[in-house]
This record gives C-alpha cells, structure tokens and sequence, in this order.
C-alpha cells in the first residue's frame, strides 16, 4: 500500500516534537476527519527556517507527509517553504494511495499555516499567503 | 527484523481448516462435474452438495431444503432484503433496520428508499450498541414488512436480543431477516425458537472458504431472486454451483459445531484477558461494545488521542494483524458508523482498534500483543498534538 | 463392467488446470488475508487481486479497472441487465435481446419486464440460430437502453455477428452488453474493436474454478450495484474477495489465451470429426446451429425418433458424458427453448444431444463416441413408436 | 438420481416390442411433451392378459415405468390390470425423481388405454374405465 519511503517517515519520523519558542505555529485538519498536523517553525533574522517540529494525530501517510515536509523545509528560506506543493510531498514520498493525497495536501496547508502565523506577528506579508485562510484550514482540508 | 505473524483479525476472514480444504480436494481435482447434469460426474457433485446443504441446516435445527447457498455473505443480505421488498410491496413499503448494520445491509435498505421506492427506519442503538426493544415495536406501522437486525455486530461484537426481536416480528406478522454472518459458526442457533425467517451467512468467517455463503429461508417466506436464470438452488439462485465451496462450506460448518461450548469458554477467557489486558494497562482506552453481551472474540477498543491506521501499521511491524474503525483504513473519511452510533466523537472513533481471535490463536499470542501495544500506543501518543494538550493540562 | 470416463460436457463445466489449482493453493493454505485489509495478510492477497484483474484485462484489450469480479456467469448478466435497467431508467425503458439467450439473461429480461415496468423485444433467429441485424435496427426505439445478445450458444454454438451488433448500438447509442460466457477463453475478443460495452464471464467455463465470474464494463457505463454493501471492486461489487477464486480465474484466463490460435484449430478438427462421423454414419439426425460460425467445441445434433434424456443415460452407462436440450433433463415439460426457436419440432427438439469438447478432448475419445453412439442410437429407435411409424411406412 | 431397479428396466427393458394381432393397443402421451407410450396387449377368452409388449418414445422412467408395468399385468386379468395404479408402478420402481412421477401415470393410462382399446372392439364394459378419455391421454397426461 505505502512505498518504502513512506513507511520509514512513518517509522522514523524526522522532526517529531515541540519548540517552544517558536516563530509561527499552524496546526491544520481537525478530529472530525481523523489528522491534524501542528506544526512549529524558528526563523531567523534573514527569513530562514533554522528549525522545525511537528505532531500529527492522524494516520501512516499523514505522520510521514508531515516528517517528509519538515524536512523539505528546513534550512530553507519561508519564500522557498511558501513553494513546497502538495504534489512535491508526493513526490519526495515516491507516491502515496489516491485516497491519501488528502495527507500531502494537509502538510502544505500546515507549512502555510505557521508562515501565516509568523507573518501576522511579525507584521509580514507574502503574495504566497493571499487567500489562504488558517481558519478554514482547520475546519476541513479536503 | 520481526517475523512473528500473529493474526488478530478473524472477524474479517479466516483461515480453512485443513480438513475442510481436504474434503473440497477431490471437487478440484477429479469430482468436477455439474451437479445439474445427468451423467455420473454430475451425480457425485450433486450428493455432495445435498449433504453440505444437510450439514448446515442441523447446526441451526432447519432443514436441508431451507438452506439456499449464495456467493457470500453480501450476497445473501441483498437477496433477502431486496429479494423480500420486491417481492412483498403490494403488502407494504417500510422496513426497519438498525444503525449499526453491516454495509451489505445498510447501503442495501438505502438503496431501495432512494432508488425503488420504499421508506426505513433506522433504529438507535445505545452505548453498549444494544438496540431497545421498545423502540423497535414503536417503529412498526402497517406498512411495515420487513425487520432486518444483525445477530451480533462485526466491528463491536454486541449481540442483540434475537429472541425478543424474532417474538416481536412475529407478533406483528412482519418477517425478520437477521445478518448472522458474524454469530453462525461461534454461537449456537436455533431458528425456530429465534423467530428467524431469514438469516445471512459467510462460510470464510468459519475457516471455510470464501466467495460461498447461504441464506436460511424459512418455509413460506417468499422473495424475488437476486440472481436469476437457471434451475440451481431449486429456482431461487441461478449459477452453476460451486461445488468446492459448497462442500468446503458444509465442512466447516460441521466442525464449528463440534466442540463449540468449549470453543466459546476458551476464546471468552482469552477475550476477556486481552480486554482487561489492554483496560487496566494503558490510559485513556475504553470498550466499544457491551461488556457480555459480546461475540466470544472480540475485542475492541478505542485509544485516546491517536488514529487507528497508524495503531494498525504499527502493530502490523511487530507482526499484529488487526483491525479498525479508523476512516483511513475504508478510504472514506468518516470514521465507522457504528463507533459514531455509540454516541462516540470523532476523534475517539478514528482511534479504535479490533483485535479478533479465532480458532488458531493461542495464549502466547495474546502475551505478545499485550505486551507489544503499551509502548506503540504511548509513542503515537507522544506524536499527537491531541495529546500534548491533554498532558499540557495537567 | 465399463469404467471408462469420458467427459464430452465441456460447455457445462470444466476441470481445473493444473496450473490453476496450484497458484491458488497458495492463497487456500497460507495467504489467507482479507484484501480490504491493511495489514500484511492482507496486502498479498490485494497484490494477487490486482494481478488477476490485469491478466483477465489483457486478453481482450481492456484495462484492469474496467474488470469486475462476481460469483459467476450468471450474477455477471444479472448485475449487467438490472443494473444497467435500474440506473438508466430516466432515458428510457425498452431492451432487446434474442430468444435463445441462456436463462441468466431470459429469466433476468423477463424479471424486469414482470415486475419493473421494462418492456422487451425477443428478436427471433433463423434456423442456424442467428439473428437477422435488420430486425434489430428495426427494434431500436427511442425508449431502447440496452441490447443484451449472447456472444455464442451455449446449446447450439452458434456465434452471433458481435461486432455488427456493437457498431449498431453505438450507432443508435444504446448500450450493448453480452454474454460471453461460453466464449470467452475459446475466441479471440478485442472489447474495443467490437464496441462491446459489458461482457459477463465465468472462470469454470475455461478450466478455472467455479463460483468466480467478471463482468467487463466500459468505463462511462453507469449501472446499479447489483450487490450492495462493502467498498470492494471499486465500490460496485460488495463482498470479501474470493481470492483463490479470483487467482485461479486469472490464471485459467492466461492459459486460455497463451495458445488459443492452435487450441481452436485442434478443437474444431475434433469437432467436426464428430459432426461428419455422426451425420454421415447414422440416419434421421441433423446439425443443431451453424455450421461454420460455431464454438470450436460445440456438437449438437438431434436424433430423430429418440428422447435425449434416454440418450444421456446410455451413454453414461458407457462411460461418456454428454448433454441435451431434452425437458426431461431440466425437470420442465418443454425441451430446450434455444432449439424450438430454431424451428425444431418438440419431437426433434427432445431429442438432441450436445457432445462438447475440451482441452484434455482426445482423438480416441472423439473415435470411441462416434464407435458407442450407433447402436445406442439403434436399440432406443428400436424401443420407439414412432420410429415404427416411419419404419412401418416404408 | 434413478434407483437401481429403474436403471435395470431401462437397460434391460422386459417385453419391448409389437403384437401384430394384438386384442387391444393403446399409446399415450405426445411427442410435445417428450413421452409416447404404446402398449399392445394379448387377451384370452377368461380375460387373462397372456402377452403383452411396449414401445415408448421417453426418458430414462418413461421406459423404466413401462417396462415394469407390462411385467405388473403380465398374466393377470383384466380386472387385475385395471387396477395397477401409477402408485403401485412407482412403488415397484423403489421410487422416481418428483419430477418423474408424470412416466407413472403414463403407464397406467397406456394400460387402461389399450384395455378401452379392447373393450370397444368386444363390447364389454368395465367399470374402472367410466371416466377414462382416451383422446385426452394422448393429448395430455400431466
Ligand atoms: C451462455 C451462458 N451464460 C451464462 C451462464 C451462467 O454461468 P454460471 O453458471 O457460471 O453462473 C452459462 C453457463 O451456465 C452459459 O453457458
Ligand atoms: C456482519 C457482516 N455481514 C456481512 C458481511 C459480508 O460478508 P462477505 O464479505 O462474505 O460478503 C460481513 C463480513 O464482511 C459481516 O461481518
């Protein structure tokens, strides 16, 4: 069902935990539809994502799309993480099951999420971000 | 690497016993004719399907001719309910059923009110998943032909009371079909004390093989066929027999009712070890389904702040094969409607866990998946934002 | 005594292949998992589900998504006919088919005529058993949503012009579903180049295991689950997979089609050995079906003077397997109704015998029934009234 | 599906065959259905059944149920024959499929037949045969 990379993020997730310090935190899905993705970024000074944890409540490709993005985006600058897509989580998972894009999907939104968040407190704003809204990011990601 | 498989999901299908694969032997090799022909190849398929047909009606006091086989257990859910609704609208068009149905009988009746006509009502169950009774006389009108209520549920195990429902039926001349793909072969029935004038079964859930099923129909009760065209099963269910399964099925059926008191003392005990096992070890868990009113191997178990399908892949890395009510395991995005009718949130029900045993599990097996499940529970937790809010809290 | 056992009744039913029962073995014994499953039991059997369906696709140019499978033949032409029927009702009401379909689509057509509120035209054949394509463009009406015509006869063998019949439907827009239960696995099928929109299958018809069939559906054909419940086969056929079933009918199908040019030719020099031997060697019998757009296996000759069932038992006592359109063989007063629309008188119809080749078909056995038939044929006319007559009349 | 003592008649059937100065033939059934039973009797001056001999256009129990039947009456008296019922030849038989039960009676209307046969032709009366409808056997006898 799950290709090898999958099922090592989902074994060995990278970036699992809190900061509690952080920069921006987005946490998206809801209980309702079995994920939620919580995410916390550090950004420094020059816009760039120094750390970055996660916690998902959610299933295999849900705790793997989220260690697979976590990775995808750390180190890099918030522009760069802003075009980190859904598709690209797919790809860098080597595919997921039709009825788990859902999954990719939730771990975009949750990057956007903390960048959002981070934005509005440091009085940020990114052409990205226009029209995404945390809100209905968390009430359903479908 | 783990190569332990430990199988905890024999309420989703079992292994054949090796005597009933035995006996199916000889129709796959040599006796392969067809039992409505008249030449001798066909004569010996036709008595061996005459003595399956024999060997189930006694395990439930019926007779030989009250037995029609079917492809599965969907299949013969469909019959008798399209098959009896079709077939008796001229007396009425509502039929009664429960929430916590299988999908072979809940898509089935909304099938036929959004397609054909006919009206429902779906009972409530309680917390145990118990229907009440009372509700079930109230829902009765003149219109009303049809009551079909599962004998026991497959993902909670609850058993209904059968009995009372059949009294009822019968009381109010309204036919009762029971789904009892999950109870036959691990529960003693008797259809005539029951009331049953209908009921479903699936030969794969008793170490018998799979694509063969029956349905018991009582004398007198008349329905439409689902699958038309020739003679076989005396008119009613068309399609050369399949004989393998057939005596595969009639096999299997024999042996579940050989020895079953002990059977059932034996998987209650380890049930109810696994159950207060899992209870009484880790935290934040409860039990789907009523504590006694309960098929004899069922376990099941909700765990607070994770998801099911990550619970089961987990499980399935130290060998554990079990089962969930989570949505992600059906692809849809609700979780299991029948952990939603017992009044459970989402979230509890996205994290419930089915551990079913059968006739190959043994006391080690239970150790092992008591001993397995703390430390896996406690990591998915410590993933959870779910959880971190809970123990934030503190 | 006789102990010979030659079976000659290979359009009814036909024994496994060795092959066949050797890759499912695999899933009887050890892979046991339910596909709809998410742990590793479970994932196996999803893989060799997944295989099936590819191999079946490949042999008729189709892809794997568009192949459903069933519990046989006859469920597949249900589900085609009512489920086409039921979902499409809005554009209209009307379905053609033949008078010489198999019962699993007679009984299915007359069903919903009876009981839905369908309305039918049987279109006649001729005395070779063909349809005439004129009367069918002249049957399509505006209300028409569906042609359901058998690709071969099971009794007479007699193909049908498939692709004509496809490019009228698709002509007219009219969905067109055959039965290829008899030919499939015997003649080359390309879905596409003949425009069919659903074909029924069935796996024991070509060496594989019974109680599993396929129905082919075009993707764009919409239908009415005929079996409600579970999210298997993509949603549209409920019910645990019958996995060694499945596996067995792919293999059977990868068989059949890896020598299918030679097979046929071997088949029809046997059968028209057996034609010619009886035809010319025994007075008062003609030809059932087209001479030459016939099943490479199919024998069907009527004996004047003589009852088929009568036939049947003495070859029986022989040692061959055979059948017959005689009523007397399917407990109904009238004989085959395939046979009366060709024309045939109730004499002559009652007194047909159908001899059908195989694979494991040898030279011999094809030489010892046309040796044992002749003085069969002689003591039954002998012991007839009406073969006095004629006698008498000399 | 036939007993043993079916499948004995229908291989070896007893007393196939014509009289040519017959006292009495009857047949019965039609080809329509499938049956055609010819009964030829030979009848002495007591009204003894001294020969008698079939043919029968049928199935397995069509000629089983003949062959017993001539055998049943072989001997007896008119009035003897006349009351072998379709029961008794079925009995005989130790049994036929449900769907078999029409040979039976067959048999006993190929006997009453060919006893009407020799009643009209010496003018004797028989009680058991007050109702009996040659014509209508032939035509139907289900
Ligand atoms: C032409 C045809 N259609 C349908 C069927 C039904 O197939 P099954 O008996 O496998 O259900 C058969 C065989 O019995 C057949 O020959
Ligand atoms: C209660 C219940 N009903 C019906 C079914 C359907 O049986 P099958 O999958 O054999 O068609 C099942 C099992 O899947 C079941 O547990």
């Amino acid at each position: 069902m799950y290709t090898e990379i999958v099922m090592d993020h989902f074994t060995n997730p990278r970036n699992v935990g809190e900061i509690k310090d952080a920069d921006g935190i987005g946490q998206v899905g809801n209980p309702k539809c079995g994920d939620i993705m919580k995410m916390y970024f550090k950004i420094d000074e020059n816009e760039v994502i120094t750390d970055v944890k996660f916690k998902t409540f959610g299933c295999g490709s849900a705790i793997a799309s989220s260690s697979i993005a976590t990775e995808l985006i750390k180190g890099k600058t918030v522009k760069e993480a802003l075009n980190v897509s859904n598709k690209k989580v797919v790809e860098e998972l080597g595919g997921l099951p039709s009825v788990k894009i859902h999954c990719s999907v939730l771990a975009e939104q949750a990057i956007k999420s903390a960048i959002y968040d981070y934005a509005s407190k440091h009085n940020k704003h990114y052409v990205e971000l226009e029209g995404f809204d945390p809100a209905a990011a968390e009430e359903d990601h479908h | 690497m783990m190569n332990k498989r430990i199988y905890m999901d024999y309420s989703a299908t079992t292994p054949m016993r090796e005597e009933v694969l035995e006996e199916m032997m000889e129709f796959m090799k040599t006796e392969y004719g067809n039992p409505s022909s008249i030449h001798s190849f066909g004569r010996e398929s036709k008595n061996a399907v005459d003595t399956a047909r024999d060997r189930i009606a006694k395990t439930m006091n019926a007779k030989g001719k009250e037995i029609y086989f079917t492809g599965g257990g969907s299949e013969s859910d469909n019959w008798a309910i399209k098959g009896y609704a079709f077939a008796n609208k001229n007396k009425g068009n509502h039929i009664i059923t429960t929430k916590i149905e299988h999908h072979a009988v809940l898509h089935t009746v909304e099938y036929l009110v959004k397609n054909h006509g006919f009206t429902a009502t779906y009972l409530d169950v309680n917390a145990e998943g118990l229907i009440d009774l009372e509700d079930l006389k109230k829902a009765i009108t003149d219109e009303t032909i049809l009551i079909t209520i599962m004998y026991a549920n497959n993902e909670i195990g609850t058993i209904q009371p059968i009995k009372e429902i059949g009294a009822i039926a019968k009381e109010n001349k309204v036919a009762f079909h029971t789904d009892g793909v999950q109870i036959y072969g691990s529960g003693k029935i008797d259809v005539d004390e029951l009331n049953i004038d209908m009921m479903s079964m699936s030969a794969h859930k008793l170490h018998g093989p799979k694509g063969i099923g029956a349905l018991y129909i009582r004398p007198g009760i008349r329905l439409d066929n689902l699958i038309h065209g020739g003679a076989q099963e005396r008119k009613k269910r068309a399609g050369t027999e399949n004989v393998p399964g057939i005596v595969g099925f009639g096999k299997a059926a024999e042996l579940a009712y050989e020895d079953l008191e002990e059977r059932i003392e034996e998987k209650i005990r380890l049930r109810d070890k696994m159950i207060d096992g899992i209870l009484d070890n880790i935290p934040y868990t409860l039990l789907n389904g009523h504590r006694t009113h309960r098929l004899p191997n069922n376990t099941n178990i909700s765990f607070r702040f994770i998801e099911g399908e990550s619970l089961l892949l987990s499980l399935d890395m130290v060998g554990i094969a079990a089962s969930s009510g989570s949505a992600c395991t059906s692809g849809s995005l609700d979780p299991s409607h029948v952990l939603l009718s017992l009044g459970l949130t989402h979230e509890v029900a996205h994290g419930s866990l089915r551990l079913t045993i059968g006739a190959y599990t043994t006391e080690e097996e239970v150790d092992y998946v008591l001993e397995q499940l703390p430390p896996i529970v406690e990591r998915l937790r410590q993933m959870s934002p779910l959880y971190e809010e809970i123990q934030g809290g503190n």
